[in-house]
């Protein structure tokens, strides 16, 4: 394994560590319950909006704590679920007269662990919601599993419940803006290479020279189908097929549209992805109305890329619009 | 498993923590074949922690010592794996109440009252290949076994056995539920991790029995 | 080679389309020269500042177009500088009366074109001047060399002549302010893996399984040695060793910190760089005032990453201070 | 090389050029040893360019058609071989003038002159592992050739062949100039990729010059 690591160990730790050493006015590092939490939350004049899940699709989600984003981040290890007392001190942590959002990426463990440690607060006098992302279409069987994963689109809503509860919308708002643009946002991965966890130390799976994961998920679950390489074109081609006939984007439609690097892929080529991306939209008569290149929730090291669409209303403009602050930023 | 309840509880769950920590590598391999590589590093860690405050469980009974055992268990593992096992420990604490001694069908209604848990909060169900489809197997020789008037060490021989054939057979199993499920049927031609996991502990438990088991 | 390409000679045009496209209000591209720059751009009551290099170093320099910072990129092909034909265009095209500012890293091509490109714009009347860019003391023996490369560090060069540039210093100002930056930057990387230059289409060079190379260069360019991998914190040790030497930068100074990724090593691993190497600072009694953690200056895929000091005195902070957009951003 | 001028300068740069197209991946190859493996690629795009308006240059004697050579040249390679094959060609052109016919001693001073923009651009020398050493022992063993009264054909197999001992020694030199010479000590043992272009490069003129060479 060639990583910059120390102690595997110690992957999560410090890597807080040093999100909250190059953050010291803003940020507060809790390691009891691997906490990152902006120094002035909680307020209380508004939402508490936490977000939980594995580590390892940094930015996502201790880079992305923040004024109008998140308040709080309280990841597990790298690619599990926070264990259920992270998430019930946190809810004690953040806990504001207005109440918490406890926003969750749709999988077994995240679900058991925010069910149990919202429950836990709960019974401490702790006003909390969950609420669940599962953009990832490359799910199809939902009969058969936990239903759609929460992928990359994650990013829209906590963009959009971070500004509604910065202008101090109450818990049941909040929550319907979630819920709103969860359900016209969808998004599907391809991955090139396995990505490699620290504590394993080999490639999670194996993909031959000239073999892609498509429909892969965040945490290296195989996806749809394994498949030779093409074309960027042709690779766009087929995401898109599959993301925007999914919901579906429909001609006339303002959308968002994100092509997000999952760790090991540079952005130079994410820009090739996007450029054929836009100019297929637009042949569907679909709008661009903005855009999002760049990584915003990773596999760790794995090379691929995924494309979101988030379908635009002046209200969901006007969220993405509102300014906000994070931990990664480029100033 | 007569005599005092708590030092053949602490032996076996001793036991459990010991095989995880030492597994580690071998479960995470395991679980990255369908799943995300992660159930031995979220097991070690967990079991870990209990090993550590070992000497500090409030050992009174064996249903509060199951209990403080599930406390930290799913308070410390992430993953799925965390509020599943958590959950275990926890409703067969709450299923041993005060017994002062456990019998052998003591000991499968404690079972019993994990799988049930496990069910509850993963949704699942024999069949689904999950950790259910080694411990239910186990259950039902255990107490088959029992049944015959077995002894602990025999029944736990026995049920070893057949926890490892029922593991070894979710290989033709498709994954229903947790993270192997987005595979379909790819998920099939592996054993389930959580399974081969529980194979390898009550492996161990078995052995552990017949040397060190008490007085049965 | 697994890469997003189409045809790899159209690398680069296609990733200058898809930033274009995903900035039309901000940014023009013209492809006869591979160009990137401001709509607005050029404004008479401001110098022009241009960045050219080889593509394949993405953000840099086409992703920081915008205000605040530079007005045009002009990039060669992948790891090759420019033609001095798109030097000598883009100088025309941005020419304005306060003169144009040419930055440069310091190679032999990307001098050359420049000094041609330059010469040439000048007899057309533009007023021209360059500023080399020379941070990487990887490059010991000066002699045998051209000298140190131009590395991540431009980024600080870039953003302190771009904000002065903004506030309307006339050139000779804004050179003074661009020297001064530079000669207070210090950088050096250390590379896991090789890169793939996607018209070749395998790595660039061979590391073994547990080699890295030490002071590698960003066009992949052998370091100072090749060595064993070592744990984070050891490597942090020695690339700090190398950088806070080498100015010298003394317990008193206030810094910024940069640990800029390579391409293809995840976010989370800068900040475990990030974390040692803002402690042994603080150990050397020097204190990190500003912190940079991410991509500035990739070379394609490469996994790896560079760490970059920055002396810091009022007038610095204040230039690093100031408002920017960029193309590539989070929001 | 005597008779039309033009004729004979157009079938050099023509070899130039498709041997400049047909070797990207070897040149590229060669410059990714210590270098960075771009040096196939700029030189085929530019030579490309130069095929693609290849009718439309202006062939009124061979300094102008030399000139207008190495602006498509200077303006089309990027990297470090722009300027410096462009320069050369301009200089050649320049030392050309508007001589209808070339004689031997016209082509080396052309080739001197070349040489000398090379070194004034590139601030470099013979013994700096460049292309200069391959070039500078060309020029000299063509101008020992032509003084001792050989025919063109001749002269250029005998500096094909020098020129490819030159290209190879390099292997034994450190380089100086150019980005292989970040490597200090470990740039001895490859040899440099722009003289060994430069020998492939006058192979190939040779032969073409053995069965299409003209009038000599
Ligand atoms: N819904 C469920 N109910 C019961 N057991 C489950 C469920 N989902 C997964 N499992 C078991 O958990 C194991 C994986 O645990 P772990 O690696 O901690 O989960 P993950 O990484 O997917 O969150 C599986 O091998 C399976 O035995
Ligand atoms: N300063 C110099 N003077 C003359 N020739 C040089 C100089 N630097 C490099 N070269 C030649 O150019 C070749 C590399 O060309 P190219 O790949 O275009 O350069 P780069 O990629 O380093 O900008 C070298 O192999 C060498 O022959
Ligand atoms: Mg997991
Ligand atoms: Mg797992
Ligand atoms: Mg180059
Ligand atoms: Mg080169």
């Amino acid at each position: 394994m060639k990583k910059f690591v120390n102690d595997p160990k110690n992957y999560v730790a410090e890597m807080l560590e040093g999100v909250a050493l190059a953050n010291p006015d803003r940020l507060r590092y809790v390691p009891d319950y691997h906490l990152i939490m902006r120094t002035d939350a909680p307020r209380d004049d508004k939402v508490s909006v936490v977000q939980g899940s594995g580590s390892g699709h940094e930015p996502a989600h201790v880079m992305v704590v923040g004024r109008g984003m998140l308040d709080a981040a309280c990841p597990g290890d790298v690619f599990a679920a926070p264990p259920m007392d992270y998430v019930y001190e946190t809810a004690k942590l953040l806990a504001t007269p207005k109440g918490v959002l406890l926003l969750v990426n749709n999988y077994t463990g995240d679900r058991m662990a925010f069910d149990m440690g919202r429950e836990m607060a709960e019974a401490d006098g702790v006003r909390a919601e969950i609420l669940t992302v599962n953009d990832d279409v490359a799910v199809q069987d939902s009969t058969y599993t936990v239903g759609r994963r929460g992928v990359a689109g994650n990013f829209f809503v906590i963009k959009a419940v971070g500004a509604a509860a910065e202008q101090g919308a109450d818990l049941d708002e909040v929550l319907r803006i979630g819920r709103k643009v969860n359900d016209v946002t969808r998004t599907m991965g391809v991955a090139l290479t396995a990505c490699t966890p620290p504590a394993k130390g080999s490639p999670l799976f194996e993909l031959g020279g000239d073999e892609i994961e498509f429909g892969v998920g965040i945490h290296g679950e195989p996806g749809r189908e394994r498949r030779r390489i093409a074309a960027a074109d042709a690779l766009v081609d087929d995401l898109l097929e599959a993301v925007a006939g999914d919901l579906p984007y429909r001609s006339g439609d303002r959308v968002a549209l994100m092509i997000n690097g999952l760790g090991g892929t540079p952005v130079s080529e994410l820009y090739i992805l996007y450029r054929h991306a836009h100019r297929q939209l637009a042949g569907r008569g679909i709008t661009v109305g903005r855009s999002y290149v760049g990584e915003y929730c990773t596999s760790l090291d794995m090379a691929g890329a995924s494309l979101t669409l988030v379908r635009l209303d002046d209200e969901i403009d006007r969220l993405l619009d509102a300014p906000a602050e994070v931990a990664i930023r480029v100033f | 498993m007569t005599g005092n309840a708590v030092p053949g509880v602490e032996l076996v769950v001793r036991s459990i923590a010991e095989t995880a920590v030492a597994n580690e590598k071998y479960f995470g391999d395991l679980d990255a074949v369908v799943g995300d590589g992660d159930l031995g590093y979220s097991l070690a860690r967990g079991f870990e922690k209990l090993l550590e405050g070992w000497d500090g469980l409030d050992r009174g009974d064996a249903g509060t010592f199951l209990k403080r055992c599930g406390m930290v268990l799913a308070s410390r593992i992430g993953g799925t794996s965390g509020p599943l096992w958590g959950t275990a420990f926890l409703r067969a604490g709450a299923a041993a109440g005060a017994a002062a001694d456990l019998s052998g069908a003591q000991v499968v209604t404690m079972l019993r009252a994990a799988i049930e848990g496990i069910k509850a909060r993963g949704q699942a169900d024999v069949g689904d290949k999950t950790l259910l489809d080694a411990l239910v197997p186990m259950t039902d020789r255990l107490e088959r076994e029992f049944a015959a008037g077995a002894g602990a060490a025999a029944a736990l021989r026995a049920a070893a056995a057949t926890t490892r054939e029922a593991a070894d057979a979710t290989r033709g199993m498709v994954a229903k539920r947790g993270r192997a499920s987005y595979t379909g049927e790819r998920s099939r031609g592996s054993v389930d991790a959580g399974a081969a996991a529980v194979a390898v502990i009550v492996e161990r438990i078995s052995e552990t029995w017949q040397t060190r088991g008490a007085t049965s």
